[in-house]
Order: structure tokens, then C-alpha cells, then sequence
């Protein structure tokens, strides 16, 4: 079973000094991703789940203070340090970053912020290292690689920054990939295109990917399974059949009826801000099922079947 | 806790760096010359053509000025005059060259004789009958009237080349018979001087061998640069106190300077009152201005006891001058004064006025230091006897337009220096403004007093009409002289022998050396 | 990993208090220095040059004169003309700036020209070569710094007027049928003089330095007035023997302006969420 | 790409003109007559004659009208000549580029001074963020910009120069005695440049591409200076002109105190010796070098930023 596992987290909790108090952006969270499994991390913006990629990655801003268990590969990452981190990263995680249009620095040359890539994974000679960067840009479908090396940033679509992104994340031999918001803002037909660059990077490497959206389509359409999050925790985790067609926690629920083929029918109110919890159930204002104690009590995790998990006292 | 580390050395490799750029200039900087070449660096307050004393590196003087204000021969080493100061016989020096090569002799000092006097204020001019070349070294020159003070005013007589003069008493070609050759000029800026090899004063022959001559206009930058060793001498060319009172304790603290603060020659600092215009029209106030300022207080506070307190026009050691002190320190008449021209504190303001006017007076100084302090002092005095003072500090530029249109009613004023009679030629027969403010020439009995004390020969006759003089400036006061400014110098320790001379434009460098 | 202590809210708050008082301190000391130093102008030469002591704490100058009652007395001169010529600059900034910006065109061409030209000149040249033509004085002072001063609000209220002009409720305004002037005073002018504040408390410190510049320079207030310029200049002669003559003055310029600056600064970043948010 | 960098250029010629024009101005209205004034420095121990007076009238024209004066002192600047110095007889370009070099050194070492420090400063602010240091940087930071460039000269004099003897107090003798003014000039300036520094630097270690950079594997120092310094030099750069600017402005009074023989201090006095050819002809190349460098510098932010740089292609 451990062996199975890419990445473990237990009892993550990450949170941010602020001058208005602590800010708790990821709280008790136990995620496992499988190897070649392709696992959803779901949730509005400003749940903490993009904060839960970059902790896996150690890649907080300064004034953020993460605890709790990271085990990638059966290494604990908590106890690492910036430079042994750095190994990590890109070699044996990789990453698309979300928003593609700033994810590359408009000032550098494509073909450059792609040699740093190959340089940190192995050191190769010029003319060797610019075969491998066309190399991998065709691998990601690119039609004129060697244009796109010699061009910047701004003379590219967004779907292309995306797939440089990805090349990026290519050189290395990752066993994880976490793309964070790869659809975020985009058309149907680059949101096609996006899904086509995944599945060219799971052909290539055959990695298990952390796929953190808010775009429940798309995850679903995705992934294996989808862990859904919500102020901060994880409500509700289980395969994408489970989620689709059993989902037992009301904001989930929620979310399915907001989804434009349903409906658009948001949910009333707006999630509890991260500084002042309040002692109940997180959602409890905003649930039509919401009872007292619901109010009073925080409630746990519980298993509904093997695979699928709740938090909510109404089942 | 690493990136602690990382700081300081981050930090480490700054100071290094902006050290190290320190380190390699301050390492370029030239050793000071050898003992044979002796380089004195003079820290100048004006351009070097343009203040009167660093002509006197250059050329040569017609006559010496000596210790009792008397003439000793130079470039004229005998003279001859007839009984009733009519006729004189000069006998020039021989064997004196320019620094060009060019001979002086009696043609060129005709020539100086002539040319020089108007811009020199030297009266003989007005007399001059002819100048009669005898041969080579002989002159002879005719007066019309007698004139006795034609020796004394030789010695401002600085001898250049004919053709080296425009029409406007400029020199334009600084070619002189002198201990110096001036090398390279930067108007505003600087000079440089080196020795005349083949000065003809053989025991003036200096010890320097050069001269760098820096122009640092401002007083306070003057007193640090002698003070950091930037420059080696300040107030060595020019007649008056280059820098503020306040530094001069403080300068003869230092162990690395010396101060020489000259006893006997140096300037009486005068304020001057437009009589012509304004409050100050009332002799009265005049007077109650005169004699209610506290001269031996701002002595000793403002100016740091170097100044002497005075109320003197020219020095005690003129053979000439006023016997005793003029108007003292005297609050009681001062203020009956006052009364006596109808002022009074009607409104219990603590100033006077009449006729409901406040008595002010608008007090225009240049900006220096001392200025900007006595004129607080005088504001403070003055308001004791009920008149307000407006002080207004201008620069140099815009105080001497405005003494010049006579816009004030105190001010700034030239003392009376150069040789007394010529000052008298200048500024004792003016009655109108010039850019020193009011001249004295008070009434006619002043012309005539001057044109006295410039024809005669007879001492008696001169000091009687000296002394009618000081009592007319006395009564009238048309000025106040407040202090008597020594000159003072300002040297490195290791340099001996600076002299202060009798000319106060006079900059004698023969016995300097630097140890 | 590193713990930072990060300041909460409170603490910030604190310091602002803290901030505040100090400068509220200052400025009555400042404004009412007449009153609490009454004798700052007094002589006596008994006192002259004495160093730092119980009864001076910055020491007297050279006419004795207590020189903590001089600096507040010479930075009220200082407050009062840079306050005065930052209104009158701010009134013919946001003049300027408003039609410039809300006219457009040929208008808006000339005055960013005028602006140019008038941003090619240093301000503490221009100045003295204005003060030549109008002669050295406190009025000339206050005249010329304001005609270099109102640039920089002409700048700012140019743009804000154009991010106005383009809003809902002035189209709004406008397709009612209101005219220029209407629009002009009731909807631009109220909005675009907020993001002027914070300029505007900047500028006071501006203000305080540049008259102070042109004093040491000789250009500016006339003695006996203290004025913290002609104090450091004076000062300059007494560097040796006196230095405190230096530090008095520069302590408390340097805080009121600083405080004044923080001021500043704390009001835009009231004005300026976006910036706090940043910071998380 | 030229195309621009010509009308740039073009549209500035309006701009001098009118700095001609207010430079000329300026000194035509203030008072004194300039004949005059000429006479006593051209003979300064002769007394006013009335034909004299005329003579140099003549001579300097004054008497024609406001219009035909400025034409031919714009005349004049065309062919490079600004006329004489009233004072010096100098020819006013001559003393201009005797001067201009000190005043350039010394913008030129505060510049660097100011950089230096700025980045020195700002990157250690922006590491430590909230940091002791970082507060103690702060700090520093704004009370050093509420302190007058001249007192801080006046204190390092006393310091370096009268205490400790390190440096000189006056005049230029060697390249050593820029380091005390240039320091000031650096220091009073660098305040802003820690501060854009700073923001910056911690504006782009939130962007996008930092991010990306970080998950790729790369080191902190390599971040920064692969990535963050490239994007945080164009307002380096803007600041660094408007700095240079302010410098040239500023560095009169530093000048007038350190006794550097620049162009600041020689304009100042010119005004006051009321030498109309001087200053005229100073204020006009003030004007012309603060357009000429706010120009570069838009011309430089054209090389420097790819986006501006395709902007600029497209518009040809």
C-alpha cells in the first residue's frame, strides 16, 4: 500500500502571519496520490488549495508557517531543507503554474527560461541542451519549436505559454506533476487544448498528477479521483464517479447546481474568512441542512465507503 | 539563519568594495615636492586679477611704504625735491628687467607715473605739470602747485609695461619687474606663480619657489580647507579678515596651524549712515546711533575678543590721526539724543517715534558671517535706545546696487585705509552714494581740508587740517567706526616667516620658508 | 523554517498612535512656539555658545540665545510658508490639472508642454534665478516655490481627471445634460481631490527642505527670523567649536519632516488597499 | 524603431525653445543694466561715463526691442555662441565645458553611490522582510530623505574632514575628493532608490514567472539575479533618470559647500554678479541636458523592454 503512494500528507496545516492575526489557509488536511493517478483538488478560490500545492513544494511566501507530514516517494519533504528541496522541484515534481500569461518572464528569451529547466536537471553542452529543448517543445506538439525558442514570451497564445510550462516540466523524470488552474480563464477550445497537454504529459511520463481547479467539469472529465475543499479543509474525497453522481456534502451539491448546464444556482453567502473559524461546521451559514450543532461542533471526516469520505454531521 | 550570514557578508563585500576605491585614489595622491622646490598653496578669497594685493607677487612698486607710514626707495632709490614740493628729481634703479627680458627705465616709469594715478587714487595727478625724461635713470617731474605727498603715493604705484595696459587701467599683460611670474591664470579659480630666477632684490629673493593661488569664495570653505591642509596660508592676500571672528579662537587652539594676528596695520570696520536720505538725515539720530552701541560688548561677544574696539576713523599709529576717541558708548545721550529731535515712546512698544512714526532704520549688509552677527548685535543695541532695526542680507552683487541707490540707512561701508590722503581723495570729498554707501564729503569745508592735507609739505599745516577733519566726521558722523579688524593670517605650522607689511596690499614672501 | 514576527494589527495600530502623538507633540510645539518660547529671540551674551545642558538641551548659540526655543521658533517659519505655498501650488495644480485633463485635446497639449518646459528647470535654480528677478525676500520665497510647485499636483490631477471623465456617473452626469462646469466642480473635483492628500502631505516636507535650501544658500528668510536653513548655516561656522549648533536643528528637521512623510504615507495606504493586500 | 527615436527628438525642439526663451526672459527682466553692469567689471576702478555707458549699450544692444534681442542671442546658441562672460571675458561655452565635467563627475559618482546603496539596501530589505533589519533599513531609510543634503555635508565635513582628516574639505585636486560629495549626493538620493528597490523586489518575488522559476528547482541568488534583477532595472533605470535629474539640480549646493568649480555653483554666482551671458546661456544648457536625459531614458526604456520594443516595431 505505502509503496502505491507518490505523495502522503497527513495532517497538513499551513497557515500565514498577518497583521490582522493568523490566517489558517490549509487545515488537517490527509491527501494520498497514487502512482499514475490523476487526483482533483477542488475548491473556490481562496480555499488554500493552491497554498496546498506550494507546501508540498516548500514554496510559501515568508510569513507562512506550514506543519504536519509530507511524504513524497516515502521521503518526509517537512524536514527538508531550501537546497534539498531544490532537488525536488523540477526533477521530481513538476509543476504547471497557474495563470500562463505570467508565468513566464516577459523580459527572457523563451529558449532560456527552458535551458534553466534542462540546466537544473542535468548540465548539458549549447548545441545538445538547444536539441533538447526543441526535443521536448515537440513532444508538446509545438509546430515551429525553433521560432518559439527565439521568441519571447508576449508573442505567445496563452495555450502555448501552457505547453512551454509543461515542456518545462517535461525535462525532468517527475513522478508528480501539480498543475495548478491549468483551465483558469480560458475558452472552450484552449480548455480542450489544455486537457490534450495533459494527457501528452502523462503519455510522456506517465506521473501522477495533483490537478488543483475550480473547474468541476473539467476535473471530472479528468481525473481519477477529487478531494473537495472548502475554507481551508477537505470536505469530501472520493473517486470521480463517487463525486459526480453521489455527492453527499451540501456545498458539493452546491457547486453542482452553480454549474451552468444546471442551473447557475450559486450559493447563498460567501466562505467564513480564514482568520476567525467558527467553532461549528465551516459551511454551517451557508447550508440549508444546517442544524445546531452543526453551529457547535466541528465535524469529522467520515468514511462512507472504501474510497469515499464526508465531513458533514448529516449522514 | 543562513541568510543571516549571507547579509553580512553581502554587507562585508560592500564596505570592501567602497574601500578598497577609497584606498586606490588616496593611494594616487602626489608626495608633497622636495625640499629645493617649496610649494605654498594660498587659499584666496577673490580672483587673482582681480583683489589688489597678488599684483604685488608680480611687479614692483615705485616706492616702499614704511613701518611709520613713511616712503623707503625701491624701484626709485633717490629723490630730490625742491622747497616748496614743486619740483622733483627721481633716480630709478639700474640694471632691473622685466621678467620678459624688456628693460626698465625712465621711459617706462614716466609712463607708470602718468597712466597709474587715476586708477590708484592718487592725487598728484590733479597737479602734474610735466615729466621730464633727464637720461636713462633720471626723472624729472614738475608740479604746478607745491605737492607734498607725491613720494608717499609712488608706493601705489605698481609698475607694468606700457604697452601692457588698456585704456580702462586693465592690465593685459602681467609681465612685471617682481619676485613672481605668473605661469597659468583660471579666472575665478586659480594661478599659478613661480619664482622669478632673476629678481633683482636679491635680499627679497623669496624661498618659494611656487605658488598655487586657489580662489575659495566662501569664508566657512576657507577656514576648513586650512583646517583639513588643503591649503597651506589664508588671509595672506588679502587686506581685510578673510574669515569669521568666531573660528579664531579656534584656529589658534589648533596645534596644526598658527595664527599671526597683525598689531599695527589692518582696517577699522565703518558703518556707514545715509545722511543724504531717510530717518538718518537728523544729525541727531546719527548720533544716538553712534554713541549707542556698546563697542567693547561686540567685541568681545560676536566678534570673540580679536577685534579691538574703536570709534576711530584711521589707525593710532597715523602719524595723523585723531588724538583721543571719538563718540563712546553712552546710553544717556544717546537716548537725549533722540529726545531732543522730538522721538519718543508714545506707545509703549520700546520704540521711539514721531509724528506717529515708528523711528526704523533699514540696515542692508553683504552676507558673511560677521555681517549677518553684528547686524543681529546692532539690531539688539539699537532696540535699547527705542530704534528698530530692519536687518536685510543680501549677496555682494545686489548690497552694492543697493548702496548705490542709496536704498538703506545703515550700512556696510569701506574703511579708511590705503594711505589717508588718498582715501580722502575717494571717498572724503563724496557727497553721493557709490557701492560702499555714502562717501564723507559732507560739506565744502571737506574739499578743502583734503586739497590741504594732499599739497602741503608742512606737517603742522597737515595735522591742523587733520585734526578740523576729525572733528567735522566726529560731528557729523556720517559713519561709525565700530572695530578695528586686524589682519590676520592663517598658516600650517611648518610655515615660517610670513610678514605682515606697512602697504596693507603688500604681500611680502621673501622670508618664508615652510620646515 | 525562519519565524518572522510579524506585526499584528494592533501593534501597527500602536505605532501609528505612537507616530501621531509625536508629530501632534512637534507641530504645538511648533505652531505655538510664540507662546511657549516667548524669549527665543532674547540676547545674552552670558549664555553665548554653552553646550548642551539641563537648562539647553541643544546647547545656545552664539548670542546665547536657547536654541531648542529657536528650532521650534524656525520651524514655524518653515510650516507656515511651505503650508502656504503648497495651497497656493495645490490650488493652481488642480486648476490646471482638471481642465488639462477633463478638456482634453488642444488644451491638455499645451499644458503638458507648460508642464515640460517647467520640469526642465531644477527647482532650486530656477528658483534663485527667479529670486534674482524679484529680489531676495520671505514674500519672493513663498511666490517662486510656489510657481515651481504645482507641476506635480497639475501631474496627478490630470490623471485622475481622466480616469474620472470616462466613469459611469459622469456619462451619466453628462448625458443629463450637465454642463462642464457642473460636471467639473460636483463629480471630478470631489473624487480627484482625494488621491491629492497624500501628495499633498509629501509635499509639505518638500516644501520645509527646498525653503531651508534656499536660507542655507542665503536666498531665503532674513535674520534675525530663525529659520532652520539660516541656523544650519550659521551653524557652519561654528562647526568645530560648537557642533551642536548643527545637531539641534537637523534632529528636529529631520523628525517633522519624517513624520510628515509617514503621514503621508500612512494616508495612502489607507487610499491604496490594494498595496496592503499586497504586503500579505 | 528609428522612426520614433527621430520623433522623439523633433518633438522636443518646441520645449528648448521655449527653455530658451524663459532662460532669456528670466534674466532680460531682472533688474540692473547690463551695460552697466558690464562696464565696472570691464573697468572696475574707473568711475561711469555717461559715453561709455553708451558704447557698451551699443555693443550689447539693449536697446532694441525685447523680440529682436532674444533673436539674436538664439542666433547666437545656433552657431554656438553664447557670447562672453561679463565677468571673465570668457567665452560662455568655454567656462560651460570647463565646468560641466565636475558637475558630470560628481552627478555621476552620487549616481553610483546611489545605486550601490540603493540595491545594496533594497535587496536586503526585500530578503529580510520584516526583519529587524528590514525595519532598522526602513527606518534609516525615511529619515534620511527628511535630512537636507547640506546638513549631511556639513556633518560628513566635520566627521571625515576636520575630525578625522580623511578626506579634503575644498576644492577638486583629485579623483579622491569626489568620494565625500558624491557620497552625500549618493546617500540623500538613494533613499528612493531603497525604497523602488524594495517594492519591487518583492513585487516580482510574487509574480508569476518567480514562481514558475521556484518550482523549476532554481536557488534563491539565482532567481534573483536571473530573474528579478532584469525586470526590476526598468525602473531602476526610470529612477535612475529622474535620480540623475534631481542630481544635476541638487548637486549645486553640494558644489557651493565642497567648493567644486561645477557648473551649480558657477550659475548661482553668475546670477548674483548679475553676469546675464552666463546665466542665460547656463540655464538654457540646465534645461537642455535634464530634456536631453529624460529623452535617453525613454529611448533606453525602448531597448530594455521587449514588449515596449515590438510596440514600437508595430507602430513603423
Amino acid at each position: 500500500m505505502q509503496d502505491d503512494a507518490v505523495l502522503k500528507i497527513t495532517n497538513l496545516n499551513t497557515y500565514f502571519q498577518t497583521p490582522d492575526g493568523n490566517v489558517s489557509a490549509v487545515c488537517d488536511v490527509d491527501i494520498e496520490i497514487k502512482k499514475g493517478e490523476i487526483v482533483g483538488l477542488i475548491g473556490e478560490t481562496g480555499c488554500g488549495k493552491s497554498v496546498l500545492g506550494e507546501s508540498v513544494l516548500k514554496v510559501l511566501p515568508y510569513n507562512a508557517i506550514a506543519n504536519g507530514s509530507i511524504l513524497f516517494e516515502n521521503s518526509e519533504l517537512m524536514g527538508y531543507q531550501q537546497k534539498q528541496m531544490r532537488q525536488i522541484r523540477g526533477r521530481k515534481i513538476a509543476v504547471i503554474p497557474q495563470n500562463p500569461s505570467e508565468a513566464l518572464n516577459p523580459l527572457i528569451k523563451n529558449k532560456k527560461q527552458i535551458y534553466e529547466a534542462i540546466d537544473h536537471n542535468d548540465k548539458v553542452k549549447g548545441t545538445e541542451k538547444k536539441k533538447q529543448a526543441l526535443r521536448l517543445l515537440q513532444k508538446m506538439h509545438f509546430k515551429e519549436p525553433e521560432k518559439v525558442l527565439d521568441s519571447y514570451p508576449h508573442r505567445l497564445s496563452g495555450g502555448m505559454k501552457q505547453r512551454i510550462l509543461a515542456a518545462m516540466g517535461l525535462c525532468g523524470n517527475p513522478s508528480l506533476l501539480i498543475a495548478d488552474e491549468p483551465t483558469k480563464g480560458l475558452d472552450a477550445i484552449v480548455r480542450s487544448q489544455v486537457i490534450e497537454t495533459l494527457m501528452l504529459f502523462k503519455e510522456n511520463t506517465g506521473t501522477a498528477m495533483m490537478l488543483i481547479t475550480h473547474d468541476l467539469n473539467f476535473a471530472i472529465k479528468v481525473c481519477d479521483r477529487i478531494a473537495v475543499m472548502y475554507a481551508g479543509e477537505l470536505i469530501e474525497v472520493g473517486s470521480s464517479d463517487e463525486i459526480f453522481n453521489n455527492p453527499l456534502h451540501p456545498y458539493l451539491m452546491g457547486l453542482f447546481l452553480a454549474q451552468p448546464e444546471n442551473g447557475l444556482i450559486p450559493i447563498e453567502g460567501a466562505s467564513p474568512s480564514l482568520i476567525n473559524l467558527p467553532p461549528g461546521c465551516r459551511f454551517h451559514d451557508r447550508c440549508e441542512k444546517a442544524s445546531e450543532k452543526c453551529e457547535r461542533f466541528h465535524p469529522e471526516m467520515k468514511k462512507t465507503t472504501l474510497t469515499h469520505e464526508v465531513r458533514c454531521w448529516n449522514l | 539563519m543562513k541568510k543571516g550570514v549571507r547579509a553580512l557578508a553581502l554587507l562585508v563585500i560592500v564596505a570592501v568594495l567602497v574601500t578598497g576605491f577609497t584606498g586606490c585614489t588616496g593611494a594616487k595622491a602626489k608626495d608633497k615636492a622636495s625640499a629645493t622646490e617649496q610649494t605654498l598653496v594660498v587659499g584666496a578669497a577673490k580672483d587673482f586679477k582681480n583683489g589688489s594685493e597678488p599684483k604685488t607677487l608680480i611687479f614692483d612698486s615705485l616706492t616702499d611704504s614704511l613701518e611709520d607710514m613713511s616712503s623707503g626707495p625701491r624701484l626709485v632709490t633717490e629723490w630730490e625735491k625742491n622747497a616748496d614740493f614743486t619740483e622733483y628729481t627721481l633716480k630709478l634703479k639700474e640694471g632691473v628687467t622685466f621678467s620678459n627680458g624688456e628693460k626698465f627705465n625712465a621711459q617706462v616709469a614716466k609712463f607708470n607715473i602718468e597712466y597709474w594715478p587715476v586708477y590708484r587714487d592718487c592725487g598728484y595727478i590733479k597737479k602734474l605739470k610735466s615729466i621730464e625724461v633727464i637720461d636713462d635713470k633720471n626723472l624729472k617731474v614738475s608740479f604746478n602747485e607745491s605737492y607734498g605727498n607725491f613720494i608717499d603715493e609712488l608706493s601705489k604705484i605698481w609698475v607694468t609695461l606700457p604697452n601692457a595696459v588698456d585704456a580702462k587701467g586693465n592690465i593685459t599683460d602681467w609681465t612685471g619687474t617682481g619676485p613672481y611670474v605668473l605661469k597659468d591664470y583660471q579666472a575665478d579659480m586659480s594661478a599659478t606663480l613661480i619664482r622669478n630666477e632673476t629678481y633683482w632684490r636679491t635680499d627679497k629673493m623669496p624661498g618659494i619657489t611656487k605658488i598655487d593661488y586657489k580662489v575659495i569664495t566662501d569664508e566657512n570653505s576657507r577656514v576648513m580647507a586650512v583646517k583639513s591642509g588643503d591649503v597651506d596660508v589664508i588671509g595672506l592676500t588679502e587686506h581685510y579678515t578673510v574669515m569669521p571672528f568666531a573660528d579664531v579662537p579656534d584656529l589658534q587652539a589648533n596645534k596644526d596651524l598658527q595664527v599671526s594676528i597683525c598689531e599695527d596695520y589692518g582696517t577699522i570696520t565703518t558703518y556707514s549712515l545715509n545722511w543724504a536720505k531717510g530717518v538718518c538725515m537728523d544729525q541727531n539720530v546719527r548720533k544716538a546711533i553712534a554713541l549707542g552701541i556698546d563697542r567693547d560688548m561686540l567685541c568681545s561677544t560676536v566678534l570673540y575678543g580679536v577685534a579691538e574696539p574703536t570709534s576711530r576713523f584711521v589707525l593710532p599709529t597715523y602719524k595723523f590721526s585723531q588724538q583721543e576717541e571719538g563718540l563712546k558708548y553712552d546710553l544717556t545721550k544717546a537716548k537725549a539724543a533722540l529726545e531732543a529731535s522730538g522721538y519718543k515712546d508714545g506707545d509703549g512698544d520700546g520704540y521711539v517715534e514721531k509724528d506717529g512714526q515708528k523711528l526704523s532704520l533699514k540696515m542692508v549688509v553683504s552676507d558673511t558671517q560677521v555681517n549677518r552677527s553684528v547686524g543681529v548685535f546692532l539690531q539688539d543695541a539699537l532696540k535699547k535706545i527705542g530704534i528698530a532695526v530692519d536687518l536685510q542680507v543680501f549677496d555682494a552683487t545686489t548690497t552694492k546696487t543697493m548702496l548705490k541707490a542709496g536704498d538703506f540707512d545703515l550700512s556696510t561701508s569701506h574703511p579708511w585705509t590705503g594711505t589717508v590722503v588718498s582715501y580722502l581723495y575717494w571717498r572724503g570729498n563724496l557727497n553721493t552714494y557709490d557701492d560702499y554707501g555714502i562717501g564723507y564729503g559732507v560739506n565744502d569745508e571737506m574739499n578743502t581740508l583734503t586739497e590741504t592735507v594732499s599739497v602741503t609739505g608742512d606737517d603742522k599745516v597737515r595735522e591742523e587740517a587733520f585734526n578740523k577733519i576729525w572733528d567735522i566726521q566726529n560731528d557729523f558722523v556720517a559713519g561709525v567706526p565700530l572695530y578695528f579688524s586686524q589682519r590676520i593670517f592663517v598658516a600650517q605650522s611648518n610655515i615660517e616667516g610670513l610678514k605682515f607689511c606697512p602697504n596693507t596690499a603688500e604681500v611680502d614672501l621673501s622670508e618664508v620658508v615652510i620646515k | 523554517m525562519r519565524k518572522y514576527k510579524v506585526k499584528t494589527k494592533k501593534q501597527q495600530k500602536n505605532l501609528i498612535w505612537i507616530w501621531s502623538g509625536l508629530l501632534l507633540i512637534l507641530l504645538i510645539l511648533i505652531v505655538f512656539s510664540p507662546y511657549i518660547f516667548p524669549d527665543s529671540n532674547t540676547i545674552n551674551y552670558e549664555l553665548q555658545l554653552q553646550k548642551p545642558s539641563f537648562q539647553h538641551w541643544f546647547g545656545t548659540d552664539e548670542f546665547g540665545r536657547d536654541l531648542f526655543s529657536r528650532v521650534f521658533n524656525g520651524m514655524r517659519t518653515s510650516l507656515m510658508y511651505s503650508l502656504i505655498i503648497e495651497a497656493i501650488a495645490l490650488t493652481i495644480g488642480l486648476a490646471i490639472g482638471l481642465l488639462s485633463g477633463y478638456l482634453g485635446g488642444k488644451v491638455d497639449g499645451f499644458f503638458n508642454y507648460i508642464m515640460n518646459v517647467f520640469q526642465a528647470f531644477p527647482t532650486t535654480i530656477a528658483a534663485i534665478a527667479l529670486i534674482a528677478v524679484l529680489g531676495t525676500g520671505d514674500l519672493t520665497l513663498i511666490i517662486v516655490l510656489s510657481v515651481m510647485g504645482w507641476v506635480a499636483y497639475a501631474r496627478i490631477v490630470r490623471s485622475e481627471t481622466l480616469i474620472f471623465k470616462e466613469r459611469d456617473f459622469v456619462l451619466g452626469a453628462r448625458a443629463a445634460g450637465g454642463s462642464s462646469a457642473y460636471i467639473l466642480g460636483k463629480h471630478i473635483f470631489p473624487n480627484v481631490l482625494l488621491p491629492v492628500l497624500p501628495l499633498a502631505t509629501l509635499m509639505i516636507g518638500h516644501g520645509i527642505m527646498a525653503i531651508a535650501s534656499l536660507s542655507f544658500l542665503g536666498f531665503g528668510v532674513q535674520p534675525p527670523n530663525a529659520e532652520i536653513g539660516l541656523m544650519l548655516k550659521d551653524s557652519a561656522t561654528f562647526i568645530s567649536r560648537a557642533p551642536w549648533l548643527l545637531v539641534g536643528p537637523g534632529i528636529v528637521l529631520a523628525m517633522v519632516v519624517a513624520l510628515i512623510n509617514a503621514l503621508g504615507d500612512a494616508i495612502r495606504d489607507k487610499m491604496d488597499p490594494q498595496k496592503q493586500m499586497m504586503e500579505i | 524603431m528609428k522612426k520614433i527615436i527621430i520623433n522623439r527628438v523633433l518633438m522636443i525642439l518646441p520645449t528648448v525653445i521655449t527653455i530658451a526663451f524663459l532662460a532669456f526672459s528670466i534674466m532680460y527682466f531682472s533688474p540692473g543694466n547690463p551695460a552697466e553692469i558690464l562696464m565696472r567689471y570691464r573697468n572696475p576702478e574707473g568711475g561711469t561715463d555717461p559715453a561709455a555707458l553708451a558704447h557698451y549699450e551699443e555693443m550689447l544692444g539693449i536697446n532694441d526691442p525685447f523680440l529682436t534681442q532674444f533673436e539674436n542671442w538664439g542666433a547666437g546658441i545656433l552657431t554656438g555662441d553664447f557670447g562672453e562672460s561679463f565677468k571673465t571675458g570668457n567665452p560662455v561655452t568655454e567656462e560651460f565645458f570647463y565646468r560641466i565635467g565636475y558637475t558630470l563627475m560628481l552627478s555621476f559618482t552620487g549616481l553610483a553611490f546611489s545605486l550601490v546603496i540603493g540595491i545594496t539596501l533594497g535587496f536586503l530589505s526585500a530578503e529580510f522582510k520584516d526583519s529587524w533589519l528590514d525595519n532598522l533599513l526602513r527606518f534609516t531609510q525615511s529619515l534620511k530623505m527628511s535630512i537636507p543634503s547640506f546638513w549631511l555635508a556639513l556633518f560628513f565635513i566635520y566627521i571625515f574632514s576636520t575630525q578625522l582628516r580623511w578626506f579634503s574639505a575644498f576644492g577638486y585636486n583629485s579623483p579622491k575628493d569626489l568620494i565625500l560629495p558624491g557620497l552625500v549626493l549618493g546617500l540623500s538620493n538613494s533613499s528612493r532608490m531603497v525604497r523602488l528597490v524594495r517594492t519591487c523586489i518583492l513585487e516580482e518575488k510574487g509574480s508569476g514567472y518567480v514562481y514558475t522559476a521556484r518550482v523549476k528547482g532554481l536557488s534563491e541568488i539565482q532567481i534573483f539575479f536571473k530573474h528579478i534583477l532584469k525586470n526590476i532595472t526598468l525602473p531602476i533605470i526610470t529612477l535612475t533618470g529622474v535620480s540623475l535629474v534631481s542630481m544635476i539640480g541638487g548637486s549645486l549646493i553640494i558644489e557651493n559647500i565642497f567648493g567644486l568649480p561645477g557648473i551649480g555653483t558657477y550659475l548661482v554666482s553668475a546670477i548674483v554678479a548679475k553676469d546675464y551671458p552666463v546665466s542665460m546661456g547656463f540655464l538654457f544648457a540646465y534645461g537642455v541636458i535634464i530634456v536631453f536625459i529624460n529623452l535617453f531614458i525613454d529611448i533606453v526604456y525602448q531597448f530594455v523592454d521587449p514588449r515596449v520594443r515590438d510596440c514600437a516595431n508595430a507602430e513603423i
